[in-house]
């Protein structure tokens, strides 16, 4: 065995190791709770992301303001800031948000329960997954704009068609992602609850789809702006009274900065989902870990 | 028992056998709803109908294979190109994210709106800026693919097991080596199955990116065919789609199973254990 | 910049881009006949032609510097320079636009009457316009749904009449043996062209003589197909456009259009007085605004010297 | 090689007093009041408070206590993995931090926490491979500590196809194979059984010999804490803190034959003698 | 009540031979010939081989033996969480699924599996929720086992914030709150304190005593084995197999004074003796 020096010169007494609670801000790798306040630190945690959204969008806004004025980018290409707060149709913009927000909150609720069904069923069992992992991925591999003759023939041209394309939109992620939240259990784990003598169905629901849940809360995250995307898709497909469909007029009327306030109209939609998705977490998932 | 959490194929399910009849279940179900098709096809099918018999479509593929496959090969060479963007994007956001929080916060939620914008209102700004070739097609597929990514990766670097990261910090690892020893291997399902997600997701974005204008593509195909109401060809144009992302989606699976042996987390379906 | 979209190259060649106005169908083999023919070649003149589809403003490409010249809607090409884009137009491809209500022939729609009590599927754009036309002319219960991309409304009865392309729309319909009626917006007394031909008014005035070479060409391209509109309709399927279009329906096409791209007065003619209702009934549905001026908006020194006098350079 | 105490009789001292003062400047990790709190189940949970404790360089130190009174939380604080809520910390002189960061330290966690998508090899290769070590030398290295443990045959095994006690030992010859300046090993031994676990005894005191490491053991083992110790921490509980301190002066290298010393043997008793006590203390 | 054996000198027999035969009828958990082949590290490795025992109802029954030897695949196999390669297992003359399916097991896993999204006290639950017992009944009970494992105050505590040893002793409250016919022990008491430990042994003989339950203890601590066991099998490596089985027979309930006793000195020493010449076997 290689020897190492069994002395080394004991350093001079230093400037005190003062390693204090200080840094332990949660920010690099430190691990363990601060554990005074750290309920408000939860809480504050929890009010970070919407605080941290609007940062960066006013961030945002003043890159773009500045990038257009001194590149003296033409307005119908992309107007700045100012000029969409000023000139746009905010009258037709929160018409719009009204009717896209419940769409979308549609979608979103129904593209996460039809994937998250659709992974229980594929994981449950083989010959499910045999047959319907194939259908999910050729439901998946259609965009949904070449789908809308048979949609609209499905679903009419209501509502219900807005919520089923968005829906299609986000089902996706979420059955990959619970998935594999589904399958990401210790062997211990399972090992118990077959000891126990667990039905299947009590294995799902006390130990996989608690382990699922961070991998679905992932999956609630793509969502929130895919469900807009696929709501907007809809409108533009269908027509309709949102932001999609005001995007399409405003465009065509070429009232660019009526566009683009549709289009941000649509950004905080799905930036305040996203929000909800994460305090949610939060909330319901302290035991996940994540920071 | 964190989402990185192990299980080594045991004994448990028993499940080996099924294999074989899952796959037989599949392929007896398929073929059967393909020949209630046929049939349905053949008897009830009129030109301008909506489903022309599966016999019907395969033959427009093979009379038309030669630009099929040009078609198909475009698409793929856009959604490739985006999607490798995509991924390489979204890794290094994510690595930003996990070394500077603050900015990274910021950062993800910028990508989120971004990501929100319906390739219909980005279309101007984006051709003006990337012209109509292949560039921006490319850009749109990246734009599709990213976000999946990031937001799988940033929720796994951030749920790395607690004893995991403390031994990094007891060998010293420093960031690089933590990422590179510790927590990207522990991210590896998470991020071989956001890849799952985005492939088909860039593919789709690059048909769709088409539609603004191109001289060629799958998406193209397709918008001639729904523009010029080909029912069949618009069903091959389908089926074409259907099959690449059926192939990525099959790939994927096989690298993840290839890249993370020892999670329990493989293709779908079938629960080796 | 002028590289790309039209410029010298270096032997001698002038390099023009062109921007269409949709995709690369037969309702523009009358340049691809002039690329075949050598017409523009004959004018020392290389061109490349980029397509546009449903997402793209075909005009921005022009005004941008990416395309030297192009075409576009006409009430796109109106509404653009009713918000002061340095437009111009210099020709129209369709003399009537090929716009117009298509419906089942067993249950045609013929006339604004018959709009009475049915649904219809309109574009967006054409939406106003087919509501200022009912409402004038008194129609009741007319209810109006978006047009999808395709015509699949008409064929599962979702819609009595859909607004489309009667040169590809219609005649695919034909094709596949779904008998069809086409209205034209004409038809119902509404003045129309279809895809003009557009550059900038900075392009007109520095390089009027490129843009007269560049047509000319061009007139004798559609002058070529509409004498032999089974070639192009089929050198567009299988030469210009590899994305699975059919020679047959091509064809068709182009046999169909024929009447819609001639006038009197030679092919690609655009004429100010008309361009003038146009503008007028626009402003009156309130689809622009502002009142453009034909003179303005219309330049017709390029046909004419492009024609000098004549109505058909081919013959 | 350590110097072989003479004075047979256990030296017993309350903490914080004269032996502890004693070895004062020499001391490789100090601490000062150390305190840590915790939130556990919605109450904030004081896990220790008050720690003061001196351990001197090139010496062998156990903690010991009741299971949950704070060990494995003193042990992390000590290796930088856990700021204490209060007090300081000094280890080399420097803050732990940066003694860490000068990659001293070799830790075997209570859980051996191997990656499973390393083989055993490969996990006792990775201290090495995270400091730079070439390959070849630290395969080398990685198989000898392996056979040393006994995990001959093992080296391609995945840590799932691994029974406790051998998850265990890999981990162990992971924190061996850096031989670190500072060692820590949290009840590295549990899950082995007793002639395992002696042998591994016998090795950890030859390599601490050899290499003049300071270590520091939590173990629940009186036997294994006499045999290994220069000192002994009792920590008692609620809130944990350091009951006593115990110094171990026996010959070395201690061999089966010291184990049969009635010295060793006191040594023991007086040790048992002392836990019972914090638990009667606790738990009446 | 158990009948207090009177026989005070060890038993010893050979695996397979009258002792285990002798038995023979009343065996409630019986293997023939059991083996065990797995794959580790692309290699076929045999686990276990030839295993024959026979266990009476109603008995403490112990394994021990080296590290890796296949202890707890032997306990899997038998809870029927691992199929056996080769052999046939009978437990209550049933096979090993109908056995588990009539919901008799308990099972402490060599790592305490806790779930880490339940409280301690969920954890301890968990059973009894499957089995559909009402909330109430079934929290008072949880309740009273963590007090008895002495994890009071800690029921709202998350695993991720329990010690190594608090987490055990949750895994064992959670075995024990089914009252099973069976009890699977894999290495329960690890990473406890002696005192703790003694403790918990105890508790368990009185739960044994109380509700008549087989059990089948995996344990690397001679003492202990003695303590609790009416029999034990020493296991062998390489592949891993039954070496020796022995009778303990002392009164019952054993205590501290029991402890004491000559005969258990000698059966302490018995099994040392066993398990060395085991060790001596394989690792020369
Ligand atoms: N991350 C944490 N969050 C909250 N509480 C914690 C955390 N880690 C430890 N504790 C609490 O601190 C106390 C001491 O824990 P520690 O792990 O140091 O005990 P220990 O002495 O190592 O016990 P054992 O011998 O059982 O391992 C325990 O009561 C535990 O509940
Ligand atoms: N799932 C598995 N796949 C492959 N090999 C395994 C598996 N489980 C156990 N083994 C092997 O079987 C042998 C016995 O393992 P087992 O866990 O039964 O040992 P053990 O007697 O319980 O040891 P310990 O006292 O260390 O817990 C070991 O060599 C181990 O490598
Ligand atoms: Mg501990
Ligand atoms: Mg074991």
């Amino acid at each position: 065995m290689k020897m190492q020096t069994p002395f080394r010169p004991s350093a001079a007494p230093s400037h005190g190791g003062t390693a204090g609670p200080a840094d332990d801000g949660g920010s690099s790798g430190r691990t363990d709770a601060v554990p005074a306040g750290e309920r408000r630190g939860r809480f504050l945690s929890g009010m970070r992301g919407p605080a941290t959204s609007a940062a960066v969008l006013a961030v945002a806004l003043a890159v773009w303001e500045i990038g257009v004025r001194v590149t003296g980018t033409p307005s119908y290409a992309l107007p700045a800031p100012s000029e969409i707060a000023t000139t746009a149709d905010w009258g037709a913009v929160s018409e719009a948000v009204k009717s896209t927000v419940l769409a979308v909150l549609g979608g979103f609720v129904a593209g996460n329960g039809a994937g998250f069904a659709l992974a229980l069923l594929i994981s449950a069992s083989p010959i499910l997954a045999s047959v319907l992992y194939p259908l999910a991925l050729t439901l998946r591999a259609i965009p949904v704009v070449a789908l809308a003759p048979f949609i609209t023939l499905a679903f009419g041209r209501g509502a219900m068609l807005t919520i089923v394309v968005a829906a299609l939109i986000v089902f996706f992620p979420t059955l990959v992602n619970v998935l594999l939240g589904l399958r990401s259990v210790e062997r211990e784990a399972l090992e118990l609850m077959h000891v126990l003598n667990c039905r299947p169905v009590t294995v799902y629901r006390r130990v996989r789809l608690p382990a699922a849940m961070p991998s679905f809360f992932d999956a609630m995250r793509i969502a929130a702006p895919a469900a807009v995307l696929g709501v907007m898709t809809a409108e533009w497909i269908i027509g309709g009274q949102g932001l999609g469909k005001l995007v399409i007029t405003a465009a065509l009327a070429l009232e660019t900065t009526t566009m683009w306030a549709a289009i941000l109209a649509s950004s905080v939609v799905a930036g305040l989902l996203f929000s909800l998705v994460t305090l949610a977490e939060r909330l319901l998932l302290p035991w996940a870990g994540r920071r | 028992m964190s989402r990185n959490a192990v299980a080594a194929p045991g004994t448990l399910g028993r499940r080996t056998p099924n294999r074989l009849a899952s796959a037989l279940t599949a392929t007896t179900v398929y073929c059967a709803l393909l020949a209630a098709w046929e049939l349905y096809g053949r008897a009830e099918y009129r030109p301008g109908g909506v489903l022309p018999p599966p016999s019907q479509i395969l033959g427009v593929l093979w009379n038309g294979r030669a630009g099929y496959w040009s078609n198909t090969l475009t698409t793929v060479g856009e959604a490739a190109a985006g999607f490798t963007g995509g991924v390489a994007l979204a890794v290094v956001l994510a690595l930003v994210m996990d070394r500077l929080p603050l900015i990274g916060d910021g950062v993800y939620r910028l990508s989120l709106m971004i990501y929100s914008i319906p390739v219909v209102a980005l279309a101007p700004a984006l051709v003006a800026w990337l012209g109509l070739g292949f560039t921006s097609k490319a850009a749109v597929a990246l734009l599709a693919a990213f976000f999946p990514v990031l937001v799988n990766l940033t929720g796994a670097l951030r749920s790395t097991d607690r004893r995991v990261r403390e031994l990094g910090e007891v060998l010293n690892t420093g960031w690089v080596g933590s990422l590179r020893f510790l927590r990207l291997p522990y991210a590896l399902p998470a991020f071989t199955a956001s890849l799952k997600i985005a492939a088909p997701a860039a593919f789709i974005a690059a048909m769709i990116a088409e539609w603004v204008g191109a001289d060629q593509g799958l998406g193209l195909a397709l918008l001639y065919a729904m523009f010029g109401y080909q029912m069949p060809e618009l069903w091959a144009a389908l089926v074409l789609s259907s099959a690449v992302t059926g192939l990525l989606a099959a790939a994927f699976g096989w690298i993840a199973r290839i890249a993370t042996p020892w999670h329990a987390s493989i293709d779908a379906g079938s629960e080796r254990r | 910049s002028d590289g790309s979209s039209g410029g010298k190259s270096a032997d001698g060649m002038l390099s023009i881009n062109n921007q269409l106005g949709w995709l690369k169908l037969t309702q523009f083999g009358g340049f691809y006949a002039a690329e075949t023919k050598g017409y523009y070649k004959a004018e020392k003149i290389s061109t490349s032609f980029t397509a546009g589809g449903p997402n793209i403003l075909a005009w921005q490409q022009v005004t941008s510097g990416k395309a030297f010249t192009g075409d576009d809607d006409n009430t796109n090409v109106l509404v653009a320079m009713a918000k002061g884009q340095p437009l111009v137009i210099y020709g129209a491809i369709f003399q009537t636009s090929p716009f117009a209500i298509i419906s089942k022939k067993d249950d045609p729609i013929e006339s604004i009457e018959d709009f009475a009590g049915r649904t219809i599927a309109v574009t967006e754009a054409s939406r106003q316009q087919f509501e200022s036309l009912v409402k004038k002319a008194g129609v009741k219960k007319v209810s109006f749904i978006p047009a999808g991309t395709d015509p699949t409304q008409l064929t599962t009865g979702q819609a009595s009449g859909y607004s489309g392309y009667a040169t590809s729309q219609a005649v695919a319909l034909k094709r596949q043996g779904v008998d069809v009626h086409v209205l034209y917006l004409e038809d119902l007394g509404v003045p129309s062209y279809g895809n003009v031909l557009i550059t900038t008014r900075d392009h007109l005035e520095k390089r009027h003589d490129d843009l007269v070479r560049f047509l000319r060409a061009t007139i004798k391209g559609h002058e070529y197909m509409n004498a032999n509109p089974d070639e192009i309709g089929r050198l567009v399927a299988t030469k210009w456009n590899t994305s699975g279009l059919k020679s047959g329906e091509e064809a068709a096409t182009a046999r169909f259009q024929k009447d819609l791209i001639t006038s009197p007065k030679g092919v690609l003619q655009v004429d100010p007085v008309k361009m003038q209702k146009i503008i007028d009934e626009l402003v009156d549905v309130g689809t622009i605004s502002k009142k453009l001026q034909a003179a303005d908006v219309v330049d017709t020194s390029v046909l004419e010297a492009a024609y000098d006098g004549r109505t058909s350079l081919l013959t | 090689m350590r110097a072989a105490g003479s004075d047979p009789g256990p030296a017993l001292a309350v903490a914080g007093t004269a032996a502890a003062a004693e070895s004062g400047n020499s001391g490789v990790v100090r601490t000062e009041g150390v305190g840590k709190r915790f939130d556990v189940g919605g109450r904030p949970f004081t896990a220790l408070e008050g720690i003061d404790l001196t351990i001197r360089e090139g010496s062998f130190c156990t903690l010991i206590g009741p299971s949950g009174c704070g060990k494995s939380t003193l042990l992390r604080i000590l290796a930088d993995v856990v700021q204490p809520t209060t007090g300081t910390v000094e280890v080399f002189g420097r803050t732990p931090a940066q003694a860490r960061q000068a990659a001293e330290f070799g830790f075997v966690f209570q859980d051996p926490v191997l990656l499973p998508w390393r083989t055993a090899l490969a996990n006792v290769e990775l201290p090495l491979q995270v400091a730079g070590v070439p390959k070849d030398e630290r395969r080398k290295q990685a198989r000898d500590l392996l056979r040393l443990v006994g995990l001959e045959g093992f080296e391609k095994a995945l840590p799932a196809k691994l029974s406790g006690g051998m998850a265990r030992r890999v981990a162990i010859a992971r924190a061996l194979i850096l031989r670190p300046r500072l060692l820590f090993l949290d009840e590295p031994f549990n899950g082995l059984d007793e002639i395992r676990r002696r042998q591994m005894n016998d090795e950890l005191q030859r390599i601490w010999l050899e290499t003049g490491t300071t270590a520091i053991l939590v173990t629940h083992n009186v036997s294994e804490a006499v045999f290994l110790s220069d000192q002994v921490f009792v920590l008692g509980r609620g809130p944990g803190r350091i009951i006593a301190e115990l110094e171990i002066d026996l010959p070395r290298p201690r061999t089966a034959q010291t184990m049969l010393l009635p010295e060793f043997t006191a040594y023991e008793q007086r040790l048992t003698d002392l836990l019972t006590e914090v638990y009667g203390g606790i738990d009446p």
